[in-house]
C-alpha cells in the first residue's frame, strides 16, 4: 500500500489544536445568532410563500424583526407566542405580520411552559418533513447501490436548468456518479433565496427550489437507467447558509459544498456572521444526512500549492472540528484538496501524491473530495488532458472517494457537451489502467514523498497552535488562510448579526445537533 | 430543435460551438493571431477566440480556437446510399450461403501493392477474427484465402483465376499522398483491362475507407473501421443471391 | 512562401490541414456523419474525414475532423495597430515618473460588479507580483490601491475621486453569456454620465481581453493573459505623459 | 527503486539459450553469401557510381557475378584479383566489368599471398572513411553533450526531405533528443539502394545518401544552436541491409533499425537472406559505432501484447546474442519493447510496468527503445494524448533510456508539426513531474507487478528453450514471433542467397568483427 508515514503524535495534537480552535470560536459566537439563521428557522417552522414582487416571506418577516431589534429573542419566540396568544396558526400569523396585520410586541406574552412545549411540538413537525426526505434518499441509495470510488463527479454549469439536465444525463450514460450543478455568479452574496426555473444564468444556475427538482428528477430517472445511485450537489454557502442547508435537505441533494471559512476568504463575508450561519448548517445538513464538502482547493488558487499545502490540511482539521461541533460524524465529512502544484516544478506529482495520500490518511472515514488543477490550466486543451490524466492517476493510487474531473476547457468555459465527455473517457481509462496501482507500491523510507508528508503535517500543525493561541479570527486577519486578509468586523452581512437576549430561543438548535449525522 | 437547420452544440442548442486548430507558417505575434482570426472567419465561424497561440519554432505558429459555426445543414434531407444488405449471424450466413446459393464460396483477402498492414484483413479472414468475431475461414461455407501483405495486382487476379474467385476482399491502410487510391484505381483498371470486373464481387475496406469512396472508385462496397467478418459476409452473400 | 496566400500547414507547404471538433445534437450514425462531413464542406474545408464519431448519448454526437482548409490570408496586408508604447523596466518606469510626470501617480485595481476573480488583478497590482515579476505596489512612485473582488463600479468611481486617481485597471475575467461585455460597458457608460472618463486612464485586463475589445468598448487599452506589471505600467506612464 | 524481482538462474539460462540459437543459425550461414552482402563488399572496396538509368554500378556487378554464378567466391575476390593482374585500380576494373570490357573468369589467378595482401590494404583503406566518421561524431557527441534520458525520439515522415527537416528542425526547438527518418513505404523490398532527394515519398522518404547529408547537416546545425547532440536515425533492414550499414556508416547516423527476424516476419524476406545481412551489417554497425534498435515493438501490433508479452522479452535475447555474435557491445545494442497492452485491460499499466522494468533490468547496459502505443489509438487525438501519458510515465517511472514519443494523431498520419508539439509538451511535462518518481517507489512483494515479471521472464525461457531445440527457422516457421509463420525457404531474396566456395573471400568480415563494437 503507498501510504506516507505520519507521526500519530502529531496527528492528534492537531486534532486537539483544531478541536481548541473550533470550540474557542463556537464558544464567542453562541452568544450570537444571524438573520440568516432567523430566517431558517422561519422555514422549518414551515412558513413559506413570496411577496407579489418576488421577496420571500420569510426575509419580509426576519427584516422587520431586525429592524424592530426583535431578532435577538429570536424569530420562533415572537411567532409561536403570537399563535399560542391569537390562536391561530403559524402561517395565517406571518400572513399577518407581512401584511402589516400584526404587530408582535403587542401581543401578551404567553407562559412559559407553553411556548416551549409548543416549540418542541413544531419543532418536530418542521423536521419530519427532513426525516421523511433522507430516509426515502437512504432507500434509494440502497437500493441502485453506488460507482466504484473514486466516484466521478462533474459539474453542469450551462446557466440554464434545462439544459444543465441534458448535460447531466449525458455525463451519467458516460459513467458519471456525481453531478453538482453550479450556482449563478455571485448568487451567495444574495441575502434572500430566490424561486423559480434559470434559463440565463451567468457561471452557472440560480440555486432555487424548482431547480433543485428539475435536477433531482432527472437525476433519479438517469440514476434507475444506469442502474447506479446518482448524487446530486449543490452549494450551501453565502449569505443564505443556512437556508441553502434546508433546501438541500428537503429537495433530496446528497452533497453541498459548505466551508467554515470561504465565505469569509473569497466572499468578503463578516467572520461571525459565516460562523454562525456554518453553525447551524451544518446541524441541519448532519440531520439530514447530506454530505458536505470543504473548499481547502479554493487556497490553493490564490496562495502558492507547494508553500501553503499546510494551510490546507490545517484548515481541513477546523473544518472537522466545526462539523463535529455541530454534530456531523466524519463520514459526512467531504475535506477538499487539490491538485494545484505549478507544472513546471519538477518532481511535482511526487508532491501532489504525498498530499493526496496524507489527506486520506488523516481523515480515513472523510469522503475527502479531491480536485483537478484549474490554476495552471491554459487554453492548450491537449496538454490540459494531460494534467488531467497525471491528476487522475494521481486518485487513483491514493484511492480518494470523490474525484472531482478536470476539464480540458478548464481555462476557457464552463464545460462543454464533449468536454466532459473527453474527461470522463480520460478518467475511466486511467482508473481502470491504474486499478490496483496504488495497492502495489510502497513509497521508499525517508523519499521526497514521505518527507513531503512529514513536512506538510508538521508545518500544519505550527500552524494550528499557533491559530489556537491567537484565535482563528486573529489568523484570518492576519491573511494566514489563501493568502487573503479579512478584518474581523469587516465584510458583508454584518449586520444581520444580533447578540442574543438572555431569553432566545431556537427550538431547532439543539435537536439538530444531538439526532445529527448519526440519524 | 428544428433538423432543417442542424448546427453545431455546445452548452446551448444552436450555439454552433467548434473548435478548431492549425498552424500557420508565421512566427507568433499580433498579426498571427489577427491571422488566424481572419482564416476563421473565412470558415464561418464567428466570435472566435484564440484560446492558444504556441510558437513551435522561429517560424510556425499553433493555434488553438473556439468559434461559433453560423453555418447549417439540413439534417432532415440527408440520404445516406446504403450498402443493400440485413445484418445476419455467422451462422445463418452458412445457412444462406448453402440454401441460396447452393455452393461454397471462395473469398480471397489481400492488402495489394504497397501496403502491408495486415492486421485488417487478418480480422476478416483469419480463423481468429476481432474482438471475439471470428473470421472468415471460420465459415464452413466459406473458402477464405488470405494473401496477406504487398500482393501486386497482377499476382491477386493471377490467384482469383486460378481459385475461381467470387470475391476480392481489397484492405488499404495507408493513405499518404493518396497511395490508397491510386492502388485501387490501378486493381480496377486491371481488372477491366482483363475483362474479369463482372466476374467477381470486390469490396474494400479499411479505417480511411468509406462507402462513398469505394462507390467512386469503382468497388462493389466499402466497410470502414469496427467492420466484423459477418458485415461483410453478409453483404457479399446477399448480393451474390441478386446477381 | 507566398504570404499573400497563407494556408495552414500540416506537413506540406499550402496543404491548409485543420483539425475541428464539434458536437451534432443527433444520433450516431451514416446519417450524422454526412452532416459532420456537410458542415466541414460549409467550413470551407476539402476531403475531410471523420476520425472520430463518438455518440455522447442518445442524442448527441461528437466528432472529430481533418480537412484542408481552401481559404487564404494575405497576411503582407494584416497591420494590428499596436498599443503605442515601449516597453520599460520597473526602475526606468519609476524614474520616467519622477522625471517626465513630476508627482507619484495613483492607479486603482478592482474586479467590477459580479466578478471575483483577483488573482489577475493581484497579479498586476500586489506587492508579490506574478512570475517573479513585482507589482505596482512595489515601485515606489505608484499609489497602487487594490480594491479587490466584486466591486460596484459606483464604488470603485468614489474611490477614485477621494484618491484623485490617474487610472482605473479593471479586470473581468468571467465571460458567459457576455458578462463581461456588459460590466465593462455599465463601468463606461457611468464614467460619461458622471462626466469622469476624461479625467482618467480606463484600462482593463483579462484572460479573454484583446486589445482590440478594449478600444470596441471605450477603453484606453487591453491586456491579455500573460501580462506583466512592467506591460500596462510602461503602457501608463508613457500615456499619461502624452496628455 | 521501482525494480522487479528477476532470478538470476533464469536469466542466465535464457540468456544461454538464446547464445545457443544464435549460435546455431550462424553456424548455418556462415557457409553462405547474399548478393545483398557482395554488394556492400564492393561498396567497401569504393566502388561508387550509377548507370545512366540510375542502377547503382554494385548492382551492375554483382547481377553479372550471380548470373554467372562467380558470386561464391565472393566478389572481392574476383575484382581484386582483376586489379593486381591488369595493374589497373579497382575502380577501372569496376567499369571495365559493368560496360562489358572485362571477363572476370578469363583473368588469370594471381598468386595467393598477393592477394590477401592486396585485399588486407583494401579492406583497410575501406575502413578508413567508417573510422574517421566514428571519431568525428565521437567528438561532436562528446562536444555537445547529450539529452537527459530517457532522449526523447520523434519520427519525421512527411514524404518530402526538405519538409522533413523543417519537422525535425522545430521537434529539436522544442525538445526532441532523436530524429527518425522514416522510411519510404515498402524501400526494404528493394534491391538496390536508390539515390538523389526525396520529394515525393509515400509514408516517408527514401533512405538515400543525398538524403542522409541533406538531414544530418540539418541536425548539426540545430544541435549547436540547441546545445545537445541530436541524434539522427534511419533504417538499416530490408533486400539491402548490409549496403544501409555502409550507408548509415558513412554518412553519421547514430541509431539504425536493424533487427534479425523483423525481414522475415514483417517483409516476407527469406530467412536465410535475413539473418547472413543481417549479420554483416551488425558487424559494419558494430565498428561504425552505430547503434542498432531492434523491433520486438512490431510483435505486439499482430500478436497480443498482453498473452506474447514473453515473445518480446524471448527475441530480446535472440537479438542481443546475434547482435554479440557479429562484434558489437550491449552498449549498442537498443533493443525493442512496446506499450501495446490493450487500454480496455484491466491493471494494463501495471503490467505494461512490469514488462519495461524487466527489460531495463535484463538489459542494463543497452539503450533499450521504449515504443509507444499504436494500436489502440483511434481518431479520439484527446484521448491519444492520454495514453501516451501514461506510456511517458511508464517510461520515467522505469528509467528507459530511449523514448520514441507516441502521437495524438497516430491513428490518423504521420505526424503534423502540431502533433509532434503536443507529443513534446505532453513528454516533457510528464517527465519533468514523475522525475524521481521511479527512485521513490518500491513494487510490492509478489505483488501483481512481480508476479507479471516473473511469469514472463519464465515464459520467455520456456520460449527460448523451445526454440533453442527446435532452431529458430522452425520456429519461425511455426509463427512463433508475432503470430506470423514463414517457411524457411519462402520469402522474397531467396535467389540471391548463394553458398559460399571453400576459397570464399571477404576481406572485412573478420576486421570488422574483431573489431566490432569496441572502436
Ligand atoms: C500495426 C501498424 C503497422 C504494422 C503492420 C503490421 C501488420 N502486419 O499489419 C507495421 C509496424 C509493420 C507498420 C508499418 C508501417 N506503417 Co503502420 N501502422 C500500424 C498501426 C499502428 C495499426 C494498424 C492496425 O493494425 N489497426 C488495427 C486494424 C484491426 O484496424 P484496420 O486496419 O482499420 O482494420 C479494420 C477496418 O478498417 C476494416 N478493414 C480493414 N481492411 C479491410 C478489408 C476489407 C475487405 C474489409 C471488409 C474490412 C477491412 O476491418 C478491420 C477490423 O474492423 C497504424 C496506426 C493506427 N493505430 O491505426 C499504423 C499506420 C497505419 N501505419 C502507417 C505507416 C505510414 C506505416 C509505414 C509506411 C511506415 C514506414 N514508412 O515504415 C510502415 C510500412 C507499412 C507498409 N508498407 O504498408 C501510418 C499510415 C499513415 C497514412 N494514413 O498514410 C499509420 C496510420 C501510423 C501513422 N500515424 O503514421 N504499421
Ligand atoms: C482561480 C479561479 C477561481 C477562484 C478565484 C479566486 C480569486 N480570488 O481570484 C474561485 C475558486 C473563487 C473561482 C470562482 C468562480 N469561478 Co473561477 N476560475 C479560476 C481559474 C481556475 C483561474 C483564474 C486565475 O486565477 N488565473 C490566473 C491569473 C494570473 O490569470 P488572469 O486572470 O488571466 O490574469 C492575467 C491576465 O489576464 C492579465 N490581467 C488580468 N486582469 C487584469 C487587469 C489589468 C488591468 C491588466 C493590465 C491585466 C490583467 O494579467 C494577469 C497576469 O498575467 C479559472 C480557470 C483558468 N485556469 O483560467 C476559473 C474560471 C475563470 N472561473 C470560472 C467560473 C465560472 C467561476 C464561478 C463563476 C463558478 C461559480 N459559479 O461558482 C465562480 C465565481 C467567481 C465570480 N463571482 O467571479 C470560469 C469562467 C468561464 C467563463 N469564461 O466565463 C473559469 C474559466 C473556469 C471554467 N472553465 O469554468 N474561480
Ligand atoms: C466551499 C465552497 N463554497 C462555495 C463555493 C461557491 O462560491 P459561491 O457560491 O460563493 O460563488 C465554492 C466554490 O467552489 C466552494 O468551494
Ligand atoms: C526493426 C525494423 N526494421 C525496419 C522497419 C521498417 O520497415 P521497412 O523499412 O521494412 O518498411 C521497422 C519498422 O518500424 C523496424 O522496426
Amino acid at each position: 500500500m503507498a501510504e506516507v508515514f505520519l507521526d500519530d503524535k502529531i496527528v492528534s495534537k492537531a486534532r486537539e489544536a483544531a478541536l481548541q480552535i473550533a470550540k474557542d470560536v463556537v464558544k464567542e459566537i453562541n452568544s450570537k445568532t444571524t438573520i440568516a439563521v432567523e430566517r431558517a428557522v422561519v422555514r422549518l417552522l414551515g412558513i413559506e410563500g413570496e411577496t407579489s414582487d418576488g421577496v420571500p416571506w420569510v426575509n419580509v418577516i426576519t427584516d422587520k424583526m431586525l429592524a424592530h431589534k426583535l431578532l435577538d429573542r429570536g424569530a420562533a419566540y415572537w411567532l409561536v407566542n403570537a399563535a399560542i396568544m391569537t390562536e391561530r396558526s403559524l402561517q395565517e400569523v406571518a400572513e399577518d405580520v407581512i401584511f402589516g396585520k400584526l404587530d408582535l410586541t403587542k401581543v401578551p406574552k404567553s407562559n412559559r411552559q407553553q411556548l416551549n412545549r409548543m416549540m418542541d411540538l413544531l419543532a418536530e413537525e418542521g423536521l419530519e418533513k427532513i426525516t421523511t426526505v433522507r430516509s426515502q434518499r437512504a432507500a434509494l441509495r440502497a437500493q441502485l447501490g453506488k460507482g466504484e470510488e473514486p466516484l466521478k463527479y462533474v459539474i453542469v454549469a450551462t446557466g440554464n436548468i434545462y439544459e444543465d439536465v441534458v448535460q447531466a444525463k449525458a455525463a451519467v450514460s458516460q459513467g458519471a456518479d456525481i453531478i453538482a450543478v453550479i450556482r449563478h455568479t455571485a448568487q451567495s452574496l444574495l441575502d434572500y433565496v430566490p424561486s423559480g426555473t434559470e434559463t440565463e444564468g451567468v457561471g452557472g444556475t440560480l440555486a432555487t427550489k424548482e431547480n433543485f427538482q428539475v435536477m433531482r428528477q432527472a437525476l433519479d430517472k438517469a440514476g434507475r437507467e444506469a442502474g447506479r445511485y446518482i448524487y446530486l450537489t449543490n452549494y450551501c454557502s453565502g449569505l443564505c447558509m443556512p437556508e441553502m442547508a434546508i433546501l438541500g435537505a428537503i429537495e433530496g441533494l446528497d452533497i453541498m459544498l459548505n466551508d467554515s471559512m470561504y465565505g469569509v476568504i473569497f466572499r468578503d463575508i463578516n467572520m461571525s456572521r459565516t460562523f454562525i450561519d456554518q453553525h447551524f448548517s451544518r446541524a441541519i445538513l448532519g440531520f439530514a444526512d447530506v454530505n458536505i464538502n470543504t473548499g481547502e482547493d479554493n487556497y490553493l488558487t490564490t496562495a502558492d500549492a507547494y508553500d501553503k499545502a499546510h494551510t490546507v490540511t490545517a484548515s481541513q482539521f477546523i473544518n472537522e472540528q466545526f462539523a463535529i461541533l455541530s454534530g456531523m460524524v466524519p463520514e459526512q465529512i467531504g475535506l477538499g484538496h487539490a491538485f494545484e502544484i505549478c507544472p513546471d516544478k519538477a518532481d511535482s506529482f511526487l508532491y501532489e501524491l504525498a498530499q493526496a495520500q496524507m489527506v486520506r490518511q488523516l481523515f480515513p472515514k472523510s469522503p475527502v473530495k479531491y480536485m483537478p488543477p484549474t490554476k495552471y490550466m491554459t487554453g492548450n486543451i491537449f496538454q490540459g488532458n494531460v494534467q488531467n490524466a497525471l491528476f487522475n492517476a494521481a486518485s487513483a493510487i491514493t484511492h480518494q472517494s470523490v474525484h472531482l474531473l478536470g476539464m480540458p476547457t478548464e481555462a476557457i468555459h464552463t464545460p462543454h457537451l464533449q468536454d466532459r465527455y473527453l474527461s470522463i473517457a480520460n478518467t475511466n481509462y486511467v482508473f481502470h489502467a491504474l486499478k490496483h496501482f496504488g495497492d502495489e507500491i510502497e513509497f521508499a523510507a525517508d523519499g521526497i514523498i514521505q518527507r513531503r508528508a512529514a513536512e506538510v503535517l508538521a508545518n500544519a500543525l505550527d500552524m494550528l497552535e499557533e491559530v489556537a493561541n491567537i484565535g482563528l479570527m486573529t489568523a484570518i486577519s492576519k491573511g494566514m488562510f489563501a493568502d487573503i486578509a479579512r478584518q474581523v468586523d469587516g465584510g458583508k452581512g454584518l449586520d444581520g448579526v444580533v447578540e442574543k437576549a438572555d431569553d432566545y430561543l431556537n427550538p431547532f438548535e439543539n435537536m439538530l445537533k444531538e439526532k445529527g449525522g448519526k440519524g | 430543435m428544428d433538423l432543417t437547420r442542424l448546427k453545431p452544440y455546445g452548452d446551448t442548442p444552436g450555439d454552433g460551438m467548434v473548435q478548431v486548430s492549425f498552424t500557420l507558417p508565421i512566427p507568433v505575434g499580433d498579426e498571427a493571431r489577427h491571422a488566424a482570426l481572419i482564416l476563421a472567419s473565412r470558415m464561418m465561424l464567428k466570435d472566435s477566440k484564440v484560446v492558444l497561440m504556441q510558437p513551435l519554432d522561429d517560424s510556425f505558429t499553433y493555434f488553438i480556437l473556439y468559434g461559433h459555426c453560423d453555418q447549417t445543414v439540413d439534417y432532415t434531407s440527408i440520404h445516406v446510399a446504403k450498402l443493400d444488405y440485413q445484418p445476419m449471424t455467422p451462422s445463418d450466413i452458412n445457412s444462406f450461403i448453402a440454401e441460396k446459393l447452393g455452393r461454397k464460396i471462395t473469398v480471397i483477402g489481400a492488402c495489394v501493392e504497397s501496403d502491408a498492414h495486415t492486421v485488417g484483413i487478418d480480422a476478416i479472414m483469419n480463423m481468429k477474427g476481432y474482438n471475439m468475431h471470428k473470421g472468415l475461414e471460420s465459415y464452413p461455407q466459406i473458402n477464405a484465402i488470405n494473401l496477406g501483405a504487398q500482393v501486386p495486382s497482377e499476382e491477386l487476379l493471377a490467384k482469383a483465376m486460378e481459385e475461381n474467385a467470387d470475391a476480392l476482399l481489397i484492405s488499404q491502410v495507408v493513405t499518404q499522398r493518396n497511395i490508397h487510391v491510386k492502388n485501387l484505381t490501378r486493381l480496377i483498371e486491371i481488372l477491366e483491362a482483363e475483362e474479369l470486373r463482372e466476374q467477381m464481387v470486390v469490396i474494400v475496406g479499411g479505417p480511411h475507407i468509406t462507402p462513398e469512396l469505394a462507390k467512386e472508385l469503382g468497388y462493389d462496397a466499402g466497410f470502414g473501421p469496427g467492420t466484423y467478418p459477418e458485415d461483410v459476409a453478409s453483404f457479399l452473400v446477399q448480393f451474390l443471391n441478386k446477381d
